[in-house]
């Protein structure tokens, strides 16, 4: 019998090392897999690359691990926040490097690896500074950017309804980056607000085949932390 | 050109708002940036249905919520609480750019920093290198929407133009905007350069003149 | 008030012109959208470029077209067919000509038509005859081919559902090519088995947004022909 | 080699199929080509978890429905009437062949004219021009799976080998198969080229490599 679900927060996070790169599914508050990053803050871990939106907000664990020197680098479309200066002072104290890329095309290239498409043309950013040291060319009479694939070792998501076979649903606008992270990552860990039998989601209405998943917590949360 | 004498009021950030509102028709698909164009929202009556749409996925966005009545989940790409109107979508965040970059948005409606004769667009960074820069998703709405209009102050806080010859900040989108509103006029960004359209009550010729960085054609 | 429904097949075809290249919905009998085929024979127009998964299938109204001499070339993956020779006759016979496409290749083509994405590189296809005269180069180790956005000026989508807004919803597997054509067509058309009020679909449910949608026309086709 | 002696008859269809069938361990995401492999799914007890996968965006397909209980708007990529099983989940055909491309099938199984010693697989033209050209989702599936087996009678009708040195069929994906059923042998394909795993019930080893047309390695 296929069953994702794991016990506890130890076995959900068990073999991420210093070092990973690891994807963060949310959108502001919404979406975001806040036990699953407090539990990496504990693994004590360092060295790690985190890709995610909104590297930069206050919610959330995601400062607590900056703060913790945990992170050499985020690779994300918004690092600052109104409330919150953790990675702009660690930024400009040159303690953590950024890789910034405009949202679409970050959106489109942690799609491109899930989806097997190593480098693709975008118009987004041809010409400008987010394009310097990038291979451009005339499509079209249009210029464009070539942009890989973006991979992770982990991808950490939110999930509202989850099954054992990982298939997973999402609440609202928390579906933003958590299905396309999802398939992007090498190994795929979900917080799910709740848990329902095999056979309860509509199979039109699943959000994330659970093939793209490796393992379920299940962590009633209640609200977005803000 | 000088750039010493009292800037006029024009329009207030409310009334810029409203004015663009003025010309979005129904039907239409609308990004709305973060700053003064969030604002436009409110200025379009809901029995004209324009789509609006919000870069975390949600299409048909309604108006915010009464206090009290908010759902936690629902929130735009500014991160404030939302409703959604009949009709309303929610698809994931590659899916939402792909309707933003395959020319799916009737309209974007951005904030700016400069724009240029030749449609150059820079509104993400100033070049000074103070603060960590960030994008979301101007240049992704930038190169992508069929329509990039800009919603701005005429100029800066300090009296500079920001409709210039040529963009001196970084880059946002190339050849894209095809329309300013300011507090003082509105203005046409064609292949022949800037072609002003109105100016704002109160406002005349000579002063949006004295205060843009390039020559603004009359019809 | 947003209203793209039209009354008849006369105006949910309107405009359509020889030379036109048109993308129809659909993969075996599921899904396909039979009435706006019979309408678009009845156009009496040629010259046409059909993008189709199974343009040689027997079901349906494309025999027809094809008969009629109303086709200049199909785009598709499997131009074959157990119980149809139309297409296989015409080819023989240098009436038709043949784009031939691996199947992941077109959909993810027309996909990157909708999406904005003007090329990518896929390994599927590289090395072989499918790929002669296309750029090819190697990434991370792996020989790929260059591929364009496969644009179509008409699509033609069968949906299960449709409210005023052009918000659509795909029955069992009957959803295939639909939504990613509906994007990648200038002017889509779809026909609906069932029309439902503005509201009455969960937004989370929606699996084309109406924004993809110009015209829609009820049509309570029934079970898919075979 | 000789090619002229008897073929012996080896596994049937069947036999194959459900030799297949036992080497999928639960819990994998399997896509089955038409042919002969549509037949391994009828040999996986339904007990064992074993995730079937339909090109046109079917995930988790059951088996087939008893006659009278069709779902007309349920069917395969072999236009086969189909079930869902618990678990099921159905994408549209961009996200069905992105989990193929993307490397998120554990196998698939598919048909074969020619398997070479580099792992290259034929199995979508001859190479004669007799009719139009179809190749479906086999380059897709030969490219992307995380691994491709073959399923295939040993030689050809008319008794040429089908397991070569080199292709000579046009190819379908280079490199990329790493196991081969056939009615006589399982037989590996490694770096260092074809292993026998093992032979057919009363098949030898020597009538496995007199019908192969390159050198089969042992253990």
């Amino acid at each position: 019998m296929i069953d994702k679900f794991v016990p506890d927060i130890a076995q959900a996070l068990a073999g991420i090392q210093s070092g990973a790169t690891i994807m963060i599914g949310g959108f502001g508050s919404v979406g975001q897999p806040n036990a699953l990053i407090d539990g990496l803050v504990d693994l004590g871990i360092t060295d790690l690359t985190i890709i995610a939106n909104n590297a930069g907000a206050a919610f959330g664990g995601l400062p607590k691990l900056m703060e913790a020197g945990a992170v050499r680098k985020v690779v994300c479309s918004y690092p600052r926040s109104a409330d919150s200066s953790t990675f702009v002072d660690l930024y400009r104290d040159g303690k953590i490097e950024l890789d910034l890329i405009p949202q679409g095309t970050l959106a489109e290239r942690i799609r491109a690896a899930g989806a097997g498409v190593p480098a693709f043309f975008t118009p987004t950013g041809a010409g400008t500074l987010l394009a310097r040291g990038k291979e451009s060319r005339e499509i079209n009479g249009r210029l464009c950017v070539l942009e890989e694939a973006l991979f992770a070792d982990i991808a950490l998501i939110e999930a509202w309804e989850a099954d054992r076979w990982g298939n997973l649903t999402f609440n609202g606008s928390g579906r933003n980056f958590n299905p396309i992270m999802a398939a992007a990552g090498r190994l795929t860990i979900v917080q799910t607000q709740h848990r329902v039998e095999l056979g309860a989601l509509n199979p039109a209405h699943v959000m994330t085949p659970g093939l793209y998943v490796n393992r379920v917590l299940h962590v009633p949360y209640g609200r977005p932390i803000r | 050109m000088s750039i010493t004498m009292k800037k006029p009021a024009g329009r207030s950030r409310d009334a810029m708002a409203a004015r663009v509102a003025d010309d979005i028709p129904e039907g239409w698909v609308v990004n709305l940036g973060i700053g003064i164009p969030t604002l436009v929202a409110n200025h379009v009556p809901t029995t004209r249905e324009v789509i609006f749409h919000s870069e975390n996925g949600v299409l048909g966005v309604g108006p915010a919520p009464a206090e009290g009545t908010e759902d936690p989940w629902l929130i735009n790409a500014g991160k404030a609480y939302i409703t959604l109107r009949d009709g309303a979508s929610i698809v994931h965040q590659a899916d939402s750019f792909a309707l933003i970059r395959g020319g799916h948005l009737d309209l974007c409606v951005l904030g700016g920093y400069q724009v240029a004769e030749n449609g150059d667009l820079a509104n993400w960074a100033t070049g000074e290198n103070d603060a960590a820069p960030a994008v979301g998703g101007a240049m992704d709405l930038g190169a992508g929407a069929k329509r990039v209009w800009v919603l701005m102050e005429h100029v800066t806080k300090d009296g500079k133009p920001r409709i210039v010859s040529r963009c001196s900040y970084p880059l946002t989108a190339l050849g894209s905007v095809t329309r300013i509103y300011t507090n003082l006029a509105v203005i046409d960004v064609e292949p022949d350069g800037f072609f002003l359209r109105e100016t704002a009550p109160g406002v005349d010729f000579e002063t949006v003149q004295s205060l843009t960085d390039a020559v603004l054609h009359r019809r």
